[in-house]
């Protein structure tokens, strides 16, 4: 099994979700995360103090998938979080030795 | 008597003796004084921050912020031309029954002394101010998250000169509507079918936000709504109790029918939900209290304590349902439902003032008709007129306004604009940094 | 005079005289007027959003609507309920010194011109009715994130009929305590002491939250804590010195003596905290001036500025402790602590009064006694008998109300529904989408 | 007649004839009462929650109920100061034009029956009271996030004790400034000017926040900010038209003036921001509004509507400026721009009422000069007395102060604490947990 | 030494903290997120407008431990976590390759 | 390439991200999280209530780079993060098989 994350821009979240429920996939994790990157951040103006914020704001997907079905999560995460402009994300792909379904104590991939 | 009638009668004397004025200051009673400049602050109370904070709530959380400068802004754009010329078009020497003259633009002849009814006229050009402040600060929850600000001035400043302050002098500077018998005791037509109608007209014109319908637009800090919703029940009653520019019994009477009306339509409102929806929530029950006092509003000074009653009820009922309609059915994204509350309600409060006035229904009866008007049938048609009026000329010359701004400087953000939120692009800040 | 005896004064004079009503128009005083009407508005305030600030800030960020809708519904049933009986049962004609007959629902007799003293019979009504509201509302924070909506409801109807009404009629309305000579400017015994007697009995019929005293339940957003006490503040001087019911001399000593008891309290409660803890906190500042006020509240018009001071800094030590035993020692979840502030304070305050309203203690010397009292001891006691009597009545009124709810439809939301939050299950709603 | 002008002359009678106090009851103006009741309440309201939340919005979340704590405890601490001796200082009988006796120490005469102008002396020494909280208030501003809670206390009461009572006394109280003719209706140098002094004062001697200028620091709730500025908005119209201490047309022209000021404050500061960074900020129409409002504090009573409009516009222009010269050129970390809005706004508004007070300006007339004087150049010259004396002795003072609170307990938090968070090491509280 | 995530219901968090805790985990990382999967969303509604809200809070913590410490650890967040409900969360192991405390630079098992 | 996981006190996180910009690290994605560990929590007072607060806020760093470059990302944020004081924060390392750019579809190291 492997753990796909993912980061994208915010707005795009429910169109990757349903990329990943099209392709059968059934759970996922979602994070708030800030991202630093080639996409320039923004500046904020508070009475004559000029702050640059660099993070951008952006969501992280962890996907536990098995391996065999990574090739079409990560097709399905780039379709969806792609815009074309600089800042759509990442896909970072990890290998995870176990997974658990704390409800049944089911193991492998039948847990997912 | 009506505030037009005080207003008119205090006005026609002054004119009539400039050099008398002096001599009024004996007609100052301090405790209507008191009472109208509190009503005044109470007022002023509902915009800033009772309505930026109802509004704000509700957006999402990258658009608070533009919501907030907008009620801000509109508050010092309406004041400066109130100063102006915008107190003078609407309570100036009256023109053809049509329009004020520009007698009192700057405030001249409006001094010290200056006395209007039995308080000073600087406190009756404030009170009246603060209404023209608020009305087009409701029309901005149509346009909410999408307009552009320098588009929001223009509009302002336009929409005041050409439909708010013809209105306003209709219906209570001397002008036709007033002559003819309308009871509008504190806005129902002047602000609420007007900016009412201009919300419909600017949903329309500028379009829906981005994803509407189909993305999830919840309210980003319902705590700011529930309050803006309380500081606005609050405020209301220097709205209604205080149009009767006098801390009398007329000022109580009103001040009832403002509250009942008030928590009337929240019940029912909130009832409506529970049947239809299995649950009741607290949008719905300050939406409901806020149609019942936008409802109440034209009503608040001729009706008695169980006509407050039938009208909140019906306020709840009708703009509960006129909501779901305009969204669900017309799939009109008036963003902040201001048509359906509060021009439906302004609508209908003014007809049902027309009913509800009358002094024979037995425990339903008001107090009276208007002058000269015997029955309740004559004074509906009056009531009629004036909302089929403002309705029309309002819907007409908002369109007109809208699509000159468009076409002259652009009323809508760019898409991205839209997607990052007008917080950050157009005016660099955030709301929360938790 | 008490506000018992001008408004007994008042009505049996109406009582007396009904066609000459009419006439009274004369005796309204415009800035008495203007001040009650002022003073309604404030303490409409405290409530909404005040009160519902206050105690919103103070439960878990999931359950913040609930405690928001609660306060709305609350104002909206109470002042439905106002109109149909309550304002009756409380200030209609005297029933044996036990509760107001129905000669006043629906508002009968309170018309246009119907006078109370020097102002308005309806500004009356309305300021009352204010006092009305926030009674049940102060008890909810007592069974805070775990009582059914609907419990709520039918809870608020039954209470208001069976305790606030007869209670306030006993006090204010021409009845038993009043007659008596109970001193209670504005609410000691009416508001304080019933609303925290009934926290009491509600925080243990209803039982503890789940997970309490183990689990942390911080307030979630003390800025909404504390800017609802700030308005508490603020609305109290509509309370107290608007229980004057006019603008002179005694709403001003009434003022004082409020402002200087709040101030007093909050110190006081923050020098404890600081002695016992290390370190003074907000939410203990805040405390201590609610306790200061409600403390004061029926001493206000009685007391001198010592005497307050001396009130504000027993509130203080005595509520402070009593919140610490309730919580640490009893082990009950009166969730928001309102009978050791609330209830505790109310009963302090009330015999405080029968002591400080002396006219003979040099530089804390009060006002005087009740007509016909002529020594501390004596007052003192008929003070004791107003403390026991309403809270002995409120326990068990109260009590019977719970049991006959919790029988019929249940008083407790499911264990799911706790953990989940009342917003989201009840309401369908969320705080914040940030 | 000014305040300062009512003021005396009420006291000297009431100091002359002190056994025929009673008899003065006829003289109490319910409606005069009426409104100084309601605007004591508004002006502690502009306290809590107004400024309280204005100021809490703008520090960054870990401070943020240290802010509202500095808030609630002055208020505390001074109204108990207030009644030992802060209003005797202030308004006691004369000693030699630079302070108040201790006459009136613990309220002494200050009974219900007592006296000032037309209303009860109570009510105008609560209303006083309000000033004597909000100015010190002010302050915190400056040294927001780093100052010792405990040194806050001392300061509060030392700075009362030796700043502010003094020259409420040389300004209102019968002192000096007030008989040379210094034209300060409602606490241009009294409020503004102390406040801004101190403020400059307390920066240079507590030193920059850590990370000052290099990390940002930008405000973590900008809704507090705007829901404060909105309430110190409304509270403003007690602090000016208050200070009429009547209901009458000289309260309705300082209305006019206090709106119309804030409103081109607001608009020119947006102006400025727009022009020269690109984008207007909600936080700078605020900060446009407060400088609007704080410059037309001492000539409220004084101008006409145009005047005010010019007044406000100046505001907007200096100190806009002023606040990027502070923080940029010179580097200084006066957190909340105190100074530059409201020292710099205080001096500003009190030199040009000497100019716009004049009643030969054509449309830009105000109503007068002070008595016994008739020149632009006379009445301009007493002011920058005034200005100049009351800064100086603020400076020096002030300085003073905060050495002697540093040498004996410190003023700063050490580094740990000012990086952690005051609100959790000083007063174990966090503002959110949502 | 591996990683293990656990995703679970956030009113179990202290449980579950306290369940490692007395095992002998002396530390972890705990992040809020957002879940979707077989558990169902709720409802939102604001005049009349009806949102369904997929997403359900959860905590994830992240736990580094020592490889054979992995079997106790996992067992510790299924006892503590589990309600029987759908819902209840999942457990991913990953591999850790290094760990450091910034501290004292240490590395490896005694920087845990 | 490798995933480095720096969990470090919050006030510490500009300096790092300038450290790690320093040695040529594009890109990083921040969490706010909350961490349990040997450093002590704090006590909240309400009323009378006390609560002792285990977790203290922390922020988490995802840093994913070339195999190569661990170490230097390892020592800059060291370096960048200590403050000698217990709380300082841990450093987790974990082998990546996968980098996708979302908006150019590149993998690999170039996608980083
Ligand atoms: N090396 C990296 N490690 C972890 N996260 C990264 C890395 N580089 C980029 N990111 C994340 O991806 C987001 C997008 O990266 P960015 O360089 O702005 O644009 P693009 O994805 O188009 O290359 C960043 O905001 C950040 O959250
Ligand atoms: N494939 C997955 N990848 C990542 N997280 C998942 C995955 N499946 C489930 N989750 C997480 O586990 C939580 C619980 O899963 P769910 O399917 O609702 O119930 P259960 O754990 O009982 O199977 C989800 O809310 C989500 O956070
Ligand atoms: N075993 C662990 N697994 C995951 N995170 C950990 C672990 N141990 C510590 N942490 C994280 O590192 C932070 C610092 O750890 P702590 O033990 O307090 O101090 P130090 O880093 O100085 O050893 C914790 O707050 C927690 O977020």
């Amino acid at each position: 099994m492997k753990l796909v994350i993912a980061i994208v821009k915010p707005f795009k979240l429910d169109e990757v979700r349903d990329a990943l429920a099209e392709i059968g996939v059934q759970g996922l994790t979602v994070t708030e995360v800030k991202g630093y990157g080639r996409q320039k951040g923004h500046k904020e103006h508070y009475r004559g103090a000029e702050y640059v914020v660099d993070f951008r704001p952006k969501v992280r997907l962890d996907v536990a998938v098995a391996a065999d079905r990574v090739p079409a999560v990560i097709d399905a995460i780039c379709r969806a979080a792609r815009t074309g402009k600089i800042g759509d994300g990442k896909i970072f792909v990890t290998n995870l030795e176990e997974v658990v379904r704390i409800r049944t104590a089911e193991t492998g991939p039948e847990a997912l | 008597m009506s505030r037009a009638g005080k207003a008119a009668a205090a006005f026609g004397l002054v004119l009539a003796l400039p050099l008398a004025a002096r001599a009024w200051r004996g007609a100052v009673d301090s405790g209507d004084t008191a009472w109208i400049l509190t009503s005044t602050a109470l007022v002023l109370f509902m915009t800033l921050p009772g309505l930026a904070l109802f509004y704000g709530g509700l957006v999402r959380a990258k658009n608070v912020l533009s919501v907030l400068m907008q009620c801000f802004a509109i508050t010092g754009v309406v004041s400066v031309w109130w100063l102006l010329y915008g107190y003078s078009l609407s309570f100036g020497s009256d023109l053809g029954g049509v329009v004020g003259g520009l007698d009192k633009a700057l405030f001249a002849g409006v001094g010290v002394d200056a006395v209007s009814g039995t308080i000073p006229e600087t406190v009756f050009a404030l009170f009246q101010l603060t209404f023209a402040i608020i009305t087009p600060g409701l029309v901005l929850g149509a346009f909410a998250e999408r307009m552009k600000f320098s588009a929001v001035l223009w509009f302002t400043v336009l929409w005041a000169t050409l439909v708010y302050a013809p209105v306003t002098h209709w219906v209570w500077g001397g002008g036709w509507l007033g002559q003819m018998g309308l009871l509008d005791f504190a806005g129902g037509t002047v602000v609420h079918v007007t900016a009412g109608a201009a919300a419909l007209v600017s949903a329309l014109v500028i379009g829906k936000r981005r994803g509407f319908p189909d993305t999830p637009m919840p309210p980003h800090n319902m705590t700011l709504t529930v309050a803006g919703a309380g500081m606005l029940w609050v405020g209301w009653y220097g709205f209604n109790a205080g149009s009767a520019l006098a801390a009398d019994g007329g000022a109580g009477m009103a001040l009832v029918a403002t509250h009942l009306s008030a928590s009337a339509g929240a019940l029912t409102w909130m009832a409506c939900e529970w049947k239809k929806y299995g649950k009741p929530s607290v949008l719905g029950v300050v939406t409901g209290m806020v149609a019942g006092l936008g409802t109440i509003t034209p009503a608040s000074g001729f009706v008695g304590p169980a006509g407050a009653l039938v009208i909140g009820i019906a306020a709840g009922l009708v703009c509960f349902n006129a909501t779901n309609y305009v969204k669900q059915v017309l799939g009109i994204d008036d963003s902040l439902d201001v048509f359906p509350v509060h021009g439906v309600g302004g609508m209908l409060g003014t007809l049902l003032a027309g009913v509800l006035c009358s002094p024979a229904l037995g425990p339903l009866s008001g107090l009276g008709f208007a002058d000269g008007i015997g029955s309740i049938g004559r004074q509906v048609g009056v009531q009629a007129v004036g909302v089929g009026a403002t309705f029309g000329y309002t819907v007409v010359v908002t369109f007109v306004i809208l699509k000159a701004i468009d076409a002259v400087c652009g009323l809508r953000v760019d898409e991205e604009t839209e997607i990052q939120g007008l917080d950050l692009v157009l005016h660099e800040e955030r709301g929360y940094d938790l």
